[in-house]
């Protein structure tokens, strides 16, 4: 492409090291959007054609390279749109996202609600925010009867975010907590010292996850040492990954798991489909969320450029954004709703799998406040023959 | 049977040998005088193959060693008993000598051979043949360390400085004993003292090393009476 | 000056020292001989702190020193050279030589830091003595040598150069001539005498030059398996039958 | 006795001088970016080079120390504190924390040194990742506001807002670490710990409390790592549990050896050349750490004395060229 | 009790792997005196090499398991050769830095090659066993069991064997090995081979229970580091014990304490130990 029409997308984030399948995953996601993007044309502004294109650094999760990308990134390659998946290279990434001559777009795909908190203007956080689906599990676990629950969760602050959440979440809804065992599921593959204290407790249900094959390791060598309550997974672990790379897609051993809803649910089936079988052809893998939300973002930037008329201006660009939510499940996948703040709304929606089936999904649509506003951001969002339920995020305000 | 020609050696940046030329015959007990650094032990390391030469050759029986691993030397024969004893301190006496039979692996009747004429030449050893070497005493050591390199029936020693830090008893034994070897197995034998009272006492011929280069040579008796010997080596 | 009451050392199983006693009087030059293993230099050990007797006592003009940390002794005014020749040979000659003196002053790190009037005043206090001392071994010219490129005789030199730069009272000589040959070993002998008559240092000696003990010695003090057999004038000592059966094996002319 | 010659002198003033005026010359933020974390790494290579280099004592947790530094100076600040005392109370803290450490440490020589230092080091990590409510876990302490103004009577306060202001923060503790350094390596008190390097034993025997003098090198040098360290919290305006990790310390260690252990130039070549090296390889992309690790590899097999000491050897074969050949002219 | 004998259970496990990656690694220190930090991705890619033998060419476990301990053993060779080999003589520290480098290029090996996701091998003996209250997956009695039978084959063979001793002398003392015939590279080389093809063993027999990635060395290759200097440089029973102590120590403190501070507890106490007994439980004195 010729300079000056080219809107340089950048991306830095773990390639390498434990992380680098997740950051993976997200450039697949980017490079799928960015395709379809081009393949439909590309965008017109001002009367010009633009093309967009992706670059992409690895930081290995150190603060220090994800900056120095950062800068070559907006300086030397022009994109003035960068992603970053992990929030202890996103935070130092927002100190300088608002310099003067070098501001940037930090396109944050992280669930950490801190983000939201530093209420940085030139920052948009793509996925919902983990506490969405802490809402869920304890209703779900309440109308069950159970009380007593054990966490073994990834180390890490993302981990940390969700036992802390979930913790006091549950113990507000009267249970218990009766071990908490974390663990560091990047480089530990034998959990059977957590998972030993945990069980001895004698657990109604654990709170599990990280990455999704060392969560598969957890459910296996949990149910190995006699198990038999069920499991929810924090939103990184991937229901239809676990199957297939841990059970070999025997959904009978996963009985009794909940997590995230797999893409195939997330979205009606005549635009998912293609998707997925693109996903396996391209990168030998089934799709996975980050692959779903990065793809929808970078066509909700793509669109909000046209609207706003300018590929420069991040400010336009970002108050473009609601003028052209929700979009069409053809264009986007995934229904994205709106901004909230620095942050896409986007309902969540768990899935369980229950004598070897993935049941219907149930989607929570978090932002709403009343039942008024329940029922419009139902009718809003394209059927995709869920479950819906009502469990307003407290403190979440816009 | 050895044969250099005009050997350099460097450590490193340091030029050590300079041009250092010799001849020994089969059987013959030569000995190699110089002060402490003139350059004794790199010499005998450039011999046994430790250290290269920058320049020069090594012949041993005709064939050229100086570019052989030590290994490779040890096979035709060639058996450096070095300073410092190198033992391996955590094996028994029994394992250490053993070690020492290195090159005849595989031929078992002939280590035992071997090890019980080292144990005769120094009974001790057999006495403490558990013990680990490293509790040994230095004269032990020294004892220990001629005897392994006798166990692979070297057709020439080396025996560098082997009275060094000994006691006078000590030093007079050992050269009872290398004297013994001499004459009864008819090994050669090149010894590098710088106490030269005792080494033109049991040895036929001698060269004298300073600062790296050979600065004489002759039959003990000469050199006994060489006035720059008598003062540097020997003493009034 | 040095009295060593009753040492014994022992390692797992093995005594080194055993009850060991004697005394060294200002101004001599006492000399430790013994087969190999004796414990000589084990004996040094105990008395520089470098090893901690098992039980016994060592005092030096009177006050205790049993146990206290190398670096303490030394400045108790203990000096002592290693048997096998040891200097710092990563750093040049003069060096080595402040280095040894470097206790004798107050430079830390502020005043370092700060160049403040006493760093530079010990200093050149420390740079004079080494020079001085520099001039005493005849090594002058090799002040701003690298050790390595000094022969063994004066590695040897200045390795006992080291020790009294800081102006000891007592200096152990561990075997300070092995692997020297003749003259060279006259030489060290000469400046062994010199270091006790000029700088007034007393000399403890542990040699198997048995010639040069001889004359240079004023007391021996013998060791066999870890215990004294014998003390004495060198006289005494030559015609001692149980050092001539433990040590000389009848003949003094090795 | 401890004189430079005159063409050196001349070099490093043309350095500094070509050093003040280099924002001029930056082409863009990107360049920036690097050379001020360069310059940030050359303090903490420096003074991991006093402990290392020059006192032999290869302490692993060094990073830690950086690590420590920055986050005293990240929690601080966000209570409310001024950088400015914030950053010496870093350096004490981590040179208290290096005490205890040492009381251990110090036991041990050699491998065993690293040994513990390294456990230590992961010690650090841990506390770091787990006491939530201090360090804020894996997360981290974020939205720091950069270094507090200087009020400045007549042109107003000094801000370190800005990438030139940042540069000249850096380079001025870097210049003040040499110069501590510099005055420590080049006298009779650091002769001391290079004779501890040498010959412990010996050292010992000289009347050198070998003891006390590695605690006050390893003092010094986990004060000035700390100090960088709080630097390096306010620059980042963020410090999460990968500044105190192990691959800190194993960073600084590669800078250290391929720069140029035991030279003061090496630790900061070093701090300069291997960023530099590792950015101008992201071209590779997936290749780019399979090709590091090679040449990290060959490079330390050719340059075993590092950038600086192969330099350095280079330069003494010249002159001794030179000399051979003067002397075969004079000769002729 | 059940839960103390289920954790003693999951001690014993962890310490026979950590005992049989140390043992491997102890050997290679005490004869080369190299610090290899990168063992333990030595150790990953024997893990790799078994999954592909197992899911690529579809081998049985076993088969793959010696195959897989013959080829890393070679890689093990070729590595002495090209990367510690032209370093001898020179600072510990920099062999040190010669294995960050080697284990930065194996790990991004293993990425560019496998790709960054985990990957298992099937579980050859997935049958469940209950015994003493403690329910186990047969592999892991296998791991216990196998790295016992390992370690008395491994000692058997260095202190009956003559090649054994060989290796001992040249850890004892190079250059006197060197003069008494041994050839020293060719030993290196062996030490090289048993040392990976161990890694490869631990690896084959860890990976059906566990997960494959190319990270996976990293921790256990600083563990096994730190076994090798606590149980006193090139000291086989003190890479063992070690091994054992450390397991036992994570399983404990980790179930018992605090899961967080698991690592601390392990570090901590081998600092202890380290200051208690400054050259390690079985280390030589100085002096
Ligand atoms: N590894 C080395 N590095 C630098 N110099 C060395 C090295 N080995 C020996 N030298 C130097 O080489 C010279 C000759 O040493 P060599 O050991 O051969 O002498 P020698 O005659 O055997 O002395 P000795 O009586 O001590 O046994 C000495 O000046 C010594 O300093
Ligand atoms: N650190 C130690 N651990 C165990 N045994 C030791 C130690 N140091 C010395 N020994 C033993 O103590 C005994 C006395 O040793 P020492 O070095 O004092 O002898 P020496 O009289 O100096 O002998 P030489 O004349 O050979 O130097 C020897 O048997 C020696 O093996
Ligand atoms: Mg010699
Ligand atoms: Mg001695």
């Amino acid at each position: 492409y010729a300079k000056g029409h080219t809107v340089m997308i950048g991306f830095t984030g773990p390639l390498s090291g434990p992380a680098a399948q997740y950051g993976r995953d997200n450039v697949n996601g980017l490079e799928m959007g960015i395709q379809d993007i081009n393949a439909a044309g590309g965008i017109t502004v001002g009367g010009k054609n633009y093309k967009f294109a992706l670059k992409t650094y690895d930081d290995h999760i150190d603060p220090t390279a994800a900056v120095n990308n950062a800068r070559r990134l907006r300086s030397r390659d022009g994109a003035r749109f960068i992603f970053n998946p992990v929030f202890n290279t996103i935070a130092p990434m927002m100190q300088i996202n608002q310099q003067k001559g070098s501001e940037f777009l930090m396109m944050a795909y992280t669930s950490a609600p801190e983000v939201d908190a530093m209420k940085n203007p030139n920052t948009i956080a793509i996925p919902p925010p983990f506490s969405v689906y802490v809402g869920s599990y304890v209703k779900y676990a309440l109308e069950k009867g159970w009380k007593k629950c054990a966490m073994v969760v990834t180390l890490g602050a993302y981990g940390d975010g969700w036992r802390k959440e979930f913790e006091s979440a549950w113990i507000k809804a009267g249970g218990e907590i009766v071990a908490d065992q974390p663990a560091n599921y990047y480089t530990e593959t034998d959990f059977s010292a957590q998972l030993s204290a945990a069980l001895a407790k004698k657990p109604d249900f654990m709170l599990i996850g990280g990455p999704s094959a060392t969560t598969g390791l957890v459910i296996e060598q949990a149910r190995n040492l006699g198990f038999k309550g069920e499991f929810f997974m924090v939103d990184q672990a991937k229901l239809n990954y676990i199957a297939e790379v841990n059970f070999n897609n025997d959904l009978t051993k996963m009985n009794g798991v909940t997590g995230t809803a797999r893409p195939r649910d997330l979205a009606e089936e005549e635009v998912i489909e293609p998707f997925l079988k693109r996903c396996l052809k391209d990168y030998g893998r089934s799709a996975t969320s980050e692959n779903l939300l990065n793809y929808g973002a970078i066509r909700i930037l793509a669109a909000a450029m046209e609207k706003a008329g300018t590929v420069e201006d991040i400010t336009a660009i970002k108050a473009a954004i609601p003028e052209v939510l929700p979009m069409d499940a053809k264009i986007n996948l995934l229904p994205f709703i709106d901004l909230w703040g620095s942050r896409f709304i986007l309902p969540g929606t768990i899935q369980k799998i229950e004598n070897g089936q993935y049941t219907v999904p149930t989607t929570t649509f978090w932002w709403t406040k009343s039942d008024a506003d329940f029922k419009k951001a139902v009718s809003s969002i394209p059927d995709i023959g869920n479950t819906n339920v009502n469990v307003p995020l407290e403190g979440y305000a816009k | 049977m050895l044969k250099l020609e005009q050997v350099y050696t460097d450590i490193g940046e340091l030029h050590i040998i300079h041009n250092v030329s010799l001849n020994i015959q089969k059987g013959e007990f030569v000995t190699l005088l110089g002060s402490n650094g003139a350059g004794k032990t790199t010499l005998f390391r450039t011999i046994a193959g430790v250290l290269k030469p920058a320049f020069g050759t090594v012949e041993f029986n005709g064939i050229a060693i100086d570019k052989l691993p030590v290994h490779k030397i040890v096979d035709l024969g060639i058996v450096l008993c070095p300073q410092g004893r190198q033992l391996f301190p955590e094996l028994s006496v029994k394992k250490n000598l053993v070690m020492g039979a290195f090159s005849l692996r595989g031929q078992k009747s002939k280590i035992k051979k071997n090890l019980d004429r080292v144990y005769e030449h120094f009974p001790i050893l057999k006495e403490r043949s558990n013990q680990l070497a490293g509790t040994f005493s230095g004269g032990e050591q020294q004892m220990l360390a001629i005897g392994r390199a006798l166990m692979s029936e070297p057709s020439m020693l080396l025996l560098d400085e082997p009275s060094m830090g000994l006691a006078p008893l000590i030093v007079k034994q050992i050269a009872d004993v290398i004297s013994n070897i001499n004459h009864e197995m008819d090994t050669t034998i090149f010894l590098s003292e710088q106490n030269a009272n005792m080494a033109l006492n049991i040895t036929e011929r001698g060269y004298v090393l300073e600062s790296g280069k050979c600065v004489l040579e002759g039959l003990c008796k000469d050199l006994k009476n060489d006035e720059n010997v008598k003062r540097a080596y020997i003493g009034a | 000056m040095l009295k060593v009451e009753s040492v014994t050392k022992k390692f797992s199983g093995l005594v080194a020292v055993k009850d060991l006693s004697f005394e060294i009087a200002k101004g001599q030059i006492v000399a430790i001989i013994g087969p190999n293993g004796a414990g000589k230099s084990t004996a040094f050990n105990l008395i520089t702190g470098t090893l901690k007797p098992t039980w016994g006592k060592v005092t030096i003009n009177g006050h205790d020193i049993t146990g206290m940390q190398p670096y303490r002794i030394v400045t108790r005014g203990v000096a002592r050279t290693f048997q096998t020749t040891s200097l710092f040979d990563q750093l040049r000659v003069i060096d080595n030589l402040m280095i040894a003196y470097k206790w004798r002053t107050k430079l830390g790190f502020w005043n370092t830091l700060l160049h403040l009037p006493s760093w530079k005043r010990y200093q050149e206090r420390a740079f004079a003595r080494s020079i001085e001392v520099l001039e005493f071994l005849g090594l002058t010219a090799k002040a701003n040598n690298f050790i390595p490129t000094l022969s063994q005789e004066e590695q040897k030199r200045l390795a006992i150069g080291v020790a009294i730069v800081s102006k000891p009272q007592l200096l152990l000589l561990d075997e300070p001539t092995g692997g020297l040959i003749q003259d060279e070993t006259d030489r060290i002998t000469e400046l062994i005498r010199k270091i006790r008559d000029e700088q007034g240092i007393t000399v403890c000696i542990i040699e198997h030059k048995m010639q040069m003990i001889m004359g240079l010695a004023d007391r021996i003090v013998v060791l066999n398996y870890g215990e004294k057999i014998a003390e004495g004038s060198p006289e005494e000592i030559k015609v001692n039958p149980d050092v001539i059966e433990a040590y000389l094996g009848g003949e003094l002319n090795a | 006795m401890f004189t430079k010659p005159i063409h050196t002198k001349l070099l490093l003033g043309f350095l500094f001088i070509a050093a003040l005026f280099l924002p001029l010359y930056v082409p863009d933020s990107y360049m920036f970016q690097i050379v001020i974390t360069s310059l940030l790494f050359a303090i903490a290579t420096s003074s991991m080079n006093l402990i290392l280099g020059y006192t032999g004592q290869a302490s692993l947790a060094h990073g830690a120390f950086f690590g420590v530094g920055a986050y005293v100076v990240a929690i601080m600040t966000k209570a409310g504190w001024s950088f400015w005392i914030a950053l010496p109370v870093s350096g004490l803290v981590a040179t208290g924390i290096g005490f205890f450490i040492g009381l251990f440490a110090f036991r041990t020589r050699g491998h065993f040194f690293a040994i513990v230092t390294l456990c230590f080091g992961v010690i650090l990590f841990q506390v770091a990742e787990n006491w939530i409510e201090v360090t804020g876990g894996q997360n981290g302490i974020f939205g720091l506001d950069s270094a507090t103004p200087i009020p400045f009577p007549f042109f107003g306060p000094i801000e370190f807002s800005s990438q030139p202001a940042q540069y000249y923060l850096v380079l001025a503790v870097l210049l003040l670490t040499l110069f501590v350094l510099h005055r420590v390596v080049y006298s009779i008190f650091g002769l001391t710990f290079m004779a501890i390097r040498n010959n412990e034993e010996l050292a010992d025997a000289l009347g050198i409390n070998t003891f006390a003098t590695k605690m006050v090198s390893f003092a010094i040098a986990n004060f000035i790592a700390a100090i960088a360290g709080g630097i390096y919290a306010t620059i980042l305006g963020a410090v999460s549990p990968s500044a105190i990790s192990i691959m800190i310390t194993f960073n600084f260690l590669i800078f250290l050896i391929l720069g140029g252990m035991a030279t003061l130039p090496g630790a900061v070549i070093g701090a300069f050349m291997i960023p530099i090296i590792m950015e101008f390889l992201q071209f590779m992309e997936n290749y780019r750490m399979l090709f590091f690790g090679a040449l990290l590899v060959v490079v330390i097999i050719w340059f075993p004395m590092g950038f600086f000491g192969g330099l350095k050897t280079i330069n003494q074969k010249i002159i001794a060229w030179r000399q051979s050949n003067t002397s075969e002219d004079s000769n002729a | 009790m059940e839960l103390f004998l289920q954790q003693l259970f999951n001690g014993i496990m962890f310490g026979s792997t950590y005992a049989i990656v140390a043992l491997g690694l102890t050997l290679v220190m005490g004869i080369l005196h190299i610090p290899n930090f990168a063992h333990g991705h030595l150790y990953m890619l024997g893990g790799y090499i078994t999954y592909f033998f197992i899911t690529n060419l579809g081998f049985g476990y076993w088969y793959s398991l010696l195959l897989s301990m013959v080829i890393l053993g070679f890689v093990g060779v070729v590595m002495e050769r090209i990367v510690f080999r032209p370093l001898t003589g020179q600072p510990p520290i920099n062999a040190f830095i010669a294995a960050i480098g080697a284990l930065i290029f194996l790990e991004s090996l293993a990425l560019v090659i496998w790709g960054p996701q985990g990957m298992r091998i099937p579980n050859p003996h997935p049958q469940i066993i209950k015994m003493f209250g403690i329910t186990m997956e047969a592999q892991r009695l296998l791991v216990v069991g196998g790295a016992a039978v390992l370690i008395v084959l491994l000692h058997l063979f260095l202190k009956k064997t003559t090649t054994g001793t060989t290796i001992e002398a040249v850890a004892q003392n190079r250059e006197g090995a060197m003069l008494t015939g041994i050839n020293v590279n060719r030993v290196s080389s062996m030490t090289f081979f048993i040392s990976s093809a161990t890694a490869a063993v631990a690896a084959s027999f860890l990976s059906p229970i566990f997960i494959l990635s190319p990270a996976m060395g990293a921790v256990l290759g600083m563990k096994a580091f730190i076994i090798v200097i606590l149980g006193g440089m090139g000291s086989v029973p003190g890479a063992i014990l070690g091994g054992y102590f450390l397991g036992l120590i994570e399983a404990l403190g980790g179930g018992y304490i605090s899961a967080e501070y698991k690592d601390v507890f392990a570090f901590g106490a081998l600092i202890l130990v380290l200051s208690i007994k400054p050259t390690g439980l079985f280390g030589k004195q100085e002096g």
